[in-house]
């Protein structure tokens, strides 16, 4: 290829990479929150799958992809109330409540939408959904522009979202409290702050933002609910957190890598006349993850109370 | 606990001592029952979740849970198809349950089916000629095998290089499920026809049948045994009581001279092997060849499965038979009431929500005290 | 439960589904599942479907339970339902085992199959005609797909043996998302006639299309989805296998069902499959072409499967 | 000076299973220094938690400056100016000192500018108190000492009109204890009130004025300090005489049973920690490692434990080579070792105290037969053994972690003693238990040596060092800077050798 063409290429599968790291972004961000706070929530998929039926049923009734949107973060929300009585006021396993979210999330969902949508199938795929919105000037920069800055506004919104988040996490009282209660919670305790609360908070904004990225697939990506839609994503979020070493930073960085390489495998699968099965290109991205994880250098330990309930 | 079952008695002495912990002696039964109680209550908790939802859906809880019950075990043959969906859950949870008492959290038990019902089919079709009594158990060793493998990878990075298992598990799941369906469209797709599944494994290796007519094979026994295994491995051997001291405080291990990382990778192989020997059952015992998604989750029902049996290898008998009967049932509910069968994922979610409600997985002074 | 409902519905014809995922998912397993509603409707058949799921082990379970329900015919949505209906005919020779996309025929196994590739060979044709490059997004590497994508490509060489096509899978049926962005990537790699056949999935290829604006073309699949990218939409692809599968479960309710190899629906069967352009969207010449190859097809003068070198 | 500060009036605490206090009444005067004295499980943590506001008290009062508390969290402890430094540091890690100390000062959405403005702050605390500390460094860089420091500076940093320290001394050395008691009197002069909790007598008489001792959840007494004697406080304590001078040994050394030769090992961040280290025990004598912590003892006994790798040089064990073999290889060649880190290492705290007895025999006759576990065997094993070294608890089938610490430390030694070894490797084997326990401990260890065996003792307290060693061997940024003839009369000159003061090495017979 000649430089101009690689340069679309690159400019094509960046623009690709970011719509396609989104809702990791949102997700991973969440968990990064719960995690440092102590509560390993492996149930993230359940709660997308939630977030992303609640987004379709509201706009779709509403019309307005905002309502939607803000059922969806309700709806979350009330995931992670159930998930933080569950894990912090009752100190059950967490490992289980998160396997039994992802349980009921899938069919919850699909129970749902069967009995709402049955027989609704073609309507159900027409309402507006968060459309790109060009942004003047930037937008017409040769090949980036046009598709850096044309891009719909839950995507614009993911670094913002995380310099927020890393703000709180690192410049705010709050923070400073979550991350000692992942560490060591009996000294929060000691301290005087109600680690159940500093828990409950950040289980919250964890199934909060997941949520948000379910939503995403479904109010802004594509503007449909399929059953299972989010196809593994709450999973590889979960891996996300760890790759990116617990830091919002980390968690936005290695989303991107991952969109990278998916972007990067539908666009190989799109040059014609590439004759490699297609499950070549399909197993990349999680190959290629997985070897970055493996190989890296320094690999973060975990928040030191990870998993474990507390109890004064 | 000297009350000793007859046919308990009948064995050789030596075995009797581990063996009667087991058995069934009033006392044992009574401990079960109350060690039972509350996955009973989560499981009313539950069917009474799925009762509102469906009513709120417009159907009739009663019929609906009326032909649920009918599917799961009204007839002969709904009951052994109620086995057949327990068999790879008691398989996988059995597995799973040595590697979480480990301390690994093993995401991975789907993709190493999927390892291990590829091998199981290789095997199967490759060495045809053999007889029934060689070939059945080759294939079964096959699948566990490459489970074993596949899983053991996942602790040899943990292992060698330290990666976190929830990330490489998550990771080689997708990796196992793409392979899969490259070598049942590529390589290994069947030369007639042409469709994307596997020739047929030759007739000697497929399981034999244990209750006519149905369609239950030895692959249950086999569960059953391999949970057994499983559980005296776990609480009654020097073996389990390495894994378990690991799984609790890896530097208590290596004080106690016990080699940390070997424990970790043999969990991860068992349990690794668990998951891919319920491959080898699923392809010998009922598909007879390898299709695309051989696996409806199983893997990750699995992780359910062990949990509520609290990682206790005879729980998960029950607990798995339990699922199987919710996954079958619902089935037939679907079919006969026009339920949709989804819902089951909704009761078997909620079963352990409640379950956990109820404490049934307790939790030790010393996790609350660790930091 | 088989025997007591036996009983009780004795003279009943009853027409039962396995439907290989959600039956409200778009496409695909839709088709079955409207199908099914059809005869309801048309013959007031009793009708039952079940959603497997992707897991073959439960196949010859669901066959066996509604054979010993006494139904007089079962579809299987899928050439993958063959084995289990094979195992279980055996045992009830007088219900009817109808398997999709399937081209078997041993005594009461009957492959019914809907042939897609006459159908986009005539996209193909019309591709070839006013676009530039082609881009296929499939769902899952299967022969339903990979057939139609031949006889697309077929169509295609018919007129232009180097018109560039290129061909992505999703490994899902129901990721809209991945499907969009894989649009996108082929309109970035210079396609203007995409074209899904991706079920559920299949809507993200529209939705990159409305996206990307005028100039850019697919055709409907199975359905008409013009609303969904109404500047894009060049026709839709009609396939009423339910019309088909009407016509097959009239025979065995009147007991006259005297075909005796495998079914396969085509150009030819005009009241099941069926091509229709959006209104002044193809030029004349080119609707003429496309003619000309239908009658071709018909009369099984080109043969839309032959093998790509 | 006779003005209360605070009451307690009967106050009650049960936990599940157990009756923590039963009923306690004290009163602390103004501006005292007042010691709390008790057995493991006595009550005393329990009960200052509950005046911290940790615990709530079945029944019974709190009066403080006259007004009655009712503490549902320590926050309120903290708005009255009442600190604790507990037992086990109350620090995260993971953060720095500034960060550890204003945790819990602010509201949540509070945004923390000006942390420059903090770290000031304590660094003019810590120059005011004398207690030296570098605000931005990370918690888990520091050595025990400091640590300790940084929660007495952020008590301080809150404002503390009762300071309450928890087994302060358990941790420090010599110097670092002696330090902190003459901070705590100079404290005490200028008004704060001092509840301090230890199991050395010496401290108790050196430092309070007047002592409470606790006996299983009740006071037994509060005498003035000049009025008692270290015995009759122990006596009260145990409710008996103990002696905590073990017997001198009887019979000769014998032959080489551990030489170390230039050894050298790195620490977990892979810095040297043991650095050209040669030592000889010989069997019948006990030979203690003095020295700050943080100087390489503990690296020094993971290396002879096979825990940690050897760098360089040489490890013999009855003549056969030991250097980097595994921990249960090192076992069959007779070596017994008491950890450091009893939580961490020396018992599982989940399992039964049955289980936590076969710790390294577990897979070995008689308590496994082809693989099988033998819980008849182990369960009588743990009997006897519980029986021998009077541990207490409600049965072999408990949970190791209900039992306090000073039994836990029971259940560990008597499991590593009961194998015979011929060489004893003992860590800090009395830290932070009561002078019951303690007595009977060191009298084991001093058995031991009388069999015949060779025992290495590592310790932070001097005393035990002295009344235990034949030989001390002084440990200094990884070397050993000193060999001296363990006696009362050379504590000074000890002293000065772990604080590296000496110019010249120093070495004798
Ligand atoms: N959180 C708790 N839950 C249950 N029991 C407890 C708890 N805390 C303390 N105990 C029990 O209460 C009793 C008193 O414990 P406490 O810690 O006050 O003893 P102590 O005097 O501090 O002993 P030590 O000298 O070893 O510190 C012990 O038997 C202990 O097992
Ligand atoms: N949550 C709890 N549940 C049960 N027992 C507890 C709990 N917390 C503390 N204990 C018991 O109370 C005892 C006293 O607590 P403490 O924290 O003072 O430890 P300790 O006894 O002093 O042991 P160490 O001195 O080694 O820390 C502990 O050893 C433990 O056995
Ligand atoms: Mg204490
Ligand atoms: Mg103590």
């Amino acid at each position: 290829m000649e430089p101009l063409a690689i340069v679309s290429f690159l400019a094509a599968v960046l623009a690709a990479t970011w719509r396609l790291a989104t809702p990791f972004i949102f997700t991973s961000l969440g968990e990064v929150f719960s995690e440092r706070a102590g509560v390993l929530n492996i149930g993230l998929e359940g709660v997308m799958l939630i977030g992303a039926f609640t987004a379709f049923a509201i706009t779709f009734f509403t019309g307005s992809p905002v309502l939607g949107l803000a059922a969806a973060i309700t709806s979350g929300l009330a995931c992670g109330l159930l998930f933080a009585f569950l894990t912090v006021s009752l100190s059950a396993n967490q490992i289980v409540v998160g396997a039994a979210l992802n349980l009921v999330g899938l069919g919850l969902t699909s129970f749902l939408y069967r009995s709402i949508f049955s027989g609704r199938m073609e309507t159900a795929r027409e309402y507006v959904s968060f459309s790109p919105l060009e942004i003047p000037f930037l937008s017409s920069i040769r090949f980036f522009g046009d598709i850096l800055f044309k891009q719909n506004l839950m995507v614009y919104a993911t670094p913002i979202v995380v310099l927020l988040g890393s703000f709180i996490l690192y410049r705010t009282a709050f923070g400073l409290s979550v991350r000692s209660t992942g560490e060591h919670p009996r000294t929060v305790d000691s301290a005087g702050l109600r680690v159940s609360m500093i828990r409950y908070a950040s289980v919250l904004i964890g199934c909060g933002l997941a949520a948000v990225g379910g939503a995403y697939l479904t109010v802004a990506h594509t503007n449909q609910f399929n059953e299972g839609i989010t196809s593994g994503r709450g999973f590889i979020a979960l891996a996300v957190v760890v790759i990116g070493r617990w830091s919002p930073w980390g968690a936005f960085a290695v989303s991107l890598l991952f969109g990278f390489f998916y972007a990067l495998q539908l666009r190989l699968q799109a040059v014609s006349g590439i004759t490699i099965p297609y499950q070549f290109f399909q197993a990349m991205p999680y190959l290629l993850t997985l070897v970055v994880f493996v190989a890296m250098r320094r690999r973060a330990a975990p928040p030191g109370a990870l998993g474990v309930p507390y109890k004064s | 606990m000297e009350t000793v079952e007859p046919e308990i008695a009948q064995k050789p002495p030596s075995r009797r001592s581990d063996l009667k912990k087991i058995s069934f002696s009033p006392r044992y039964l009574f401990t079960l029952g109350r060690k039972m109680a509350p996955p009973v209550a989560a499981l009313a908790a539950a069917l009474l979740v799925g009762a509102i939802l469906l009513y709120a859906a417009g159907y009739s809880p009663w019929y609906a849970y009326g032909v649920m019950w009918e599917g799961a075990f009204g007839s002969r043959n709904n009951l052994a198809e109620t086995l057949l969906k327990a068999t790879p859950l008691i398989l996988i949870g059995s597995g799973l349950a040595v590697a979480f008492r480990s301390g690994i959290w093993n995401i991975g038990a789907e993709g190493q089916l999927y390892a291990g019902a590829v091998a199981a089919t290789l095997a199967g079709i490759f060495f045809t000629g053999l007889p029934a009594m060689i070939l059945v158990p080759l294939v079964l060793l096959a699948g566990m095998l490459s489970g074993a493998i596949w899983g053991g990878l996942a602790g040899f990075l943990k292992v060698r290089f330290g990666a976190s298992e929830i990330v490489t598990t998550i990771m080689l799941n997708f990796i196992a499920i793409i392979a899969t369906s490259y070598l049942v469209t590529g390589p290994m797709i069947e030369e007639v026809g042409k469709f994307p599944q596997t020739a047929q494994i030759a007739d000697a290796a497929r399981l034999p049948r244990i209750l006519f007519p149905t369609r239950l094979h030895i692959g249950f026994l086999l569960a059953m045994g391999v949970a057994l295994a499983s559980y005296l491995l776990l609480f009654k051997s020097s073996r389990g009581y390495a894994l378990r001291t690991v799984g609790i405080s890896p530097d208590a291990a290596r004080y106690a001279g016990i080699n940390v990382g070997a424990g970790l990778m043999i969990s991860m192989a068992i349990s690794g092997g668990a998951a891919g020997l319920a491959g080898a059952t699923e392809v010998a015992g009922l598909t007879f060849r390898l299709y695309q998604e051989i696996s409806p989750g199983y893997g990750f029902d699995g992780i359910a499965v062990a949990l509520l049996a609290n990682n206790n290898p005879i729980g998960v008998i029950f607990t798995g038979i339990l699922f199987g009967a919710l996954r079958s049932g619902s089935e037939v509910m679907q079919m006969n009431a026009q339920v949709p069968s989804v819902l089951v994922s909704v009761i078997q979610g909620v079963v352990l929500l409640s379950a956990a409600a109820l404490g049934v997985f307790r939790i030790t002074v010393a996790e609350s005290r660790k930091e | 439960s088989g025997g007591s409902e036996k009983e009780i519905n004795a003279g009943v014809f009853k027409v039962g589904l396995l439907s290989p995922g959600p039956v409200n998912g778009q496409g695909w397993t839709q088709i079955a599942y409207e199908a099914l509603l059809k005869i309801e409707k048309e013959l007031g058949a009793q009708i039952s479907y079940v959603e497997v799921e992707q897991s073959p082990a439960l196949f010859e379970r669901a066959f066996r339970d509604y054979a010993s329900q006494g139904y007089q015919m079962v579809l299987g949505h899928g050439f993958e339902f063959q084995d289990a209906a094979l195992t279980v005919a055996k045992d009830f020779p007088n219900t009817y085992f109808f398997i999709s996309s399937s081209k078997i025929r041993e005594g009461n196994v009957i492959g019914v199959d809907s042939d897609s590739s006459e159908a986009f060979y005539l996209m193909g044709v019309v591709a070839a005609l006013m676009g530039k490059a082609a881009g296929l997004v499939g769902g899952v590497e299967i022969p339903p797909i990979t057939n139609a994508f031949i006889g697309f490509t077929n169509g295609v060489r018919s007129i232009d043996p180097d018109f560039p096509i290129s061909t992505t899978y999703l490994g899902s049926w129901t990721d809209a998302a991945a499907a969009k962005e894989a649009a996108f990537s082929m309109i970035a790699e210079g396609a203007d006639f995409i074209i899904p056949d991706a079920d559920a999935a299949g809507s993200g290829v529209y939705q990159a299309l409305n996206e990307t604006g005028p100039g850019y073309w697919s055709f409907g699949i199975y359905n008409d989805y013009t609303s969904q990218a109404p500047n894009n939409m060049i026709g839709n692809y009609f396939n009423d296998y339910g019309q088909g599968l009407v016509n097959l479960a009239r025979m065995v309710k009147d007991g006259n069902f005297d075909i005796q190899t495998n079914v396969e629906f085509g150009l030819k069967d005009e009241d099941v499959i069926w091509v229709k352009f959006v209104e002044g969207r193809v030029p004349v010449d080119v609707q003429e072409s496309v003619e000309t190859a239908r009658q071709g097809i018909i009369d099984s003068k080109i043969n839309t499967l032959s093998p790509i070198r | 000076m006779s003005e209360t500060l605070l009451k307690l009036d009967k106050i009650v605490k049960t936990f599940p299973g157990v009756r923590a206090n039963r009923g306690v009444s004290l009163e602390i005067r103004k501006g005292e220094i007042h010691c709390l004295l008790g057995e493991n499980g006595a009550g005393k943590t329990v009960l200052m938690s509950i005046v911290y506001g940790l615990h709530q008290p079945d029944s019974g009062q709190v009066i403080y400056n006259g007004e009655h508390l009712d503490l549902r969290s320590p926050k309120d402890a903290i708005k009255r100016r009442i600190g604790m430094v507990h037992q086990h540091f109350m620090l995260v890690p993971t953060l720095t000192v500034a960060e550890n100390i204003i945790l819990g000062q602010y509201p949540p959405w509070k945004i923390l500018r000006h942390m420059d403005r903090v770290e000031e702050k304590i660094e003019k605390l810590s120059r005011e108190f004398g207690l030296k500390i570098d605000p931005k460094a990370l918690i888990h860089t520091l050595s025990v000492g400091e640590q300790q420091r940084v929660e007495i500076l952020k008590t301080l940093y809150h404002g503390v009109d009762l300071l309450i320290l928890d087994e302060p001394t358990a941790v420090l050395t010599p110097q670092e204890t002696d330090r902190l008691l003459v901070f705590l009197k100079e404290m005490a002069g200028r008004g704060l009130t001092v509840i301090f909790i230890t199991h050395k007598l010496d401290e108790v008489m050196q430092v309070s004025d007047r002592v409470t001792v606790l006996r299983d959840g009740r006071e037994v007494a509060t005498v003035v300090t000049a009025k008692a004697s270290p015995r009759m406080l122990a006596k009260l304590m145990v409710g008996r005489e103990v002696l905590l001078e073990p017997p001198p040994r009887e019979g000769p050394k014998g032959e080489n049973v551990l030489s170390v030769k230039n050894l050298f090992v790195n620490d977990e961040r892979d810095l040297p920690a043991v650095r050209e280290v040669s030592l000889e025990v010989r069997s019948g004598e006990i030979v203690g490692v003095a020295g700050v912590s943080g100087n390489g003892q503990s690296e020094l006994a993971l290396a002879l434990a096979g825990l940690m790798p050897v760098a360089g040089g040489e490890i013999h064990l009855d003549g056969s080579v030991a250097t980097n073999l595994s921990p249960r290889k090192l076992s069959c060649l007779g070596l017994a070792h008491v950890p450091e880190d009893r939580h961490r290492m020396g018992v599982v705290l989940p399992f039964s105290v049955a289980e936590n007895f076969v710790l390294h025999e577990f897979d070995h006759p008689p308590f496994a037969r082809n693989g099988f576990l033998r819980y008849k065997m182990i369960k009588s094993h743990a009997m006897d053994l519980v029986r021998q070294y009077d541990v207490r608890l409600g049965g072999v089938d408990d949970e190791i972690v209900n039992l306090s610490g000073g039994n836990q430390q029971k259940v560990v030694i008597a499991r590593e003693l009961h194998r015979k070894p011929r060489l004893l490797l003992v860590n800090e084997p009395t830290r932070g238990i009561d002078i019951g326990a303690t007595e009977f401990v060191r009298r084991q260890i001093a058995a031991q040596r009388d069999a015949g065996a060779a025992v290495l003792l590592i310790s932070s307290d001097l005393e035990e060092l002295i009344a235990l060693s034949d030989r001390l061997l002084v440990f200094f940024e990884g070397r050993i800077v000193g060999q001296i003839r363990a006696s009362r009369d050379r504590i000074e000159e000890i002293g000065l050798l772990m604080a590296g003061k000496s110019g010249k090495d120093l070495v004798e017979k």
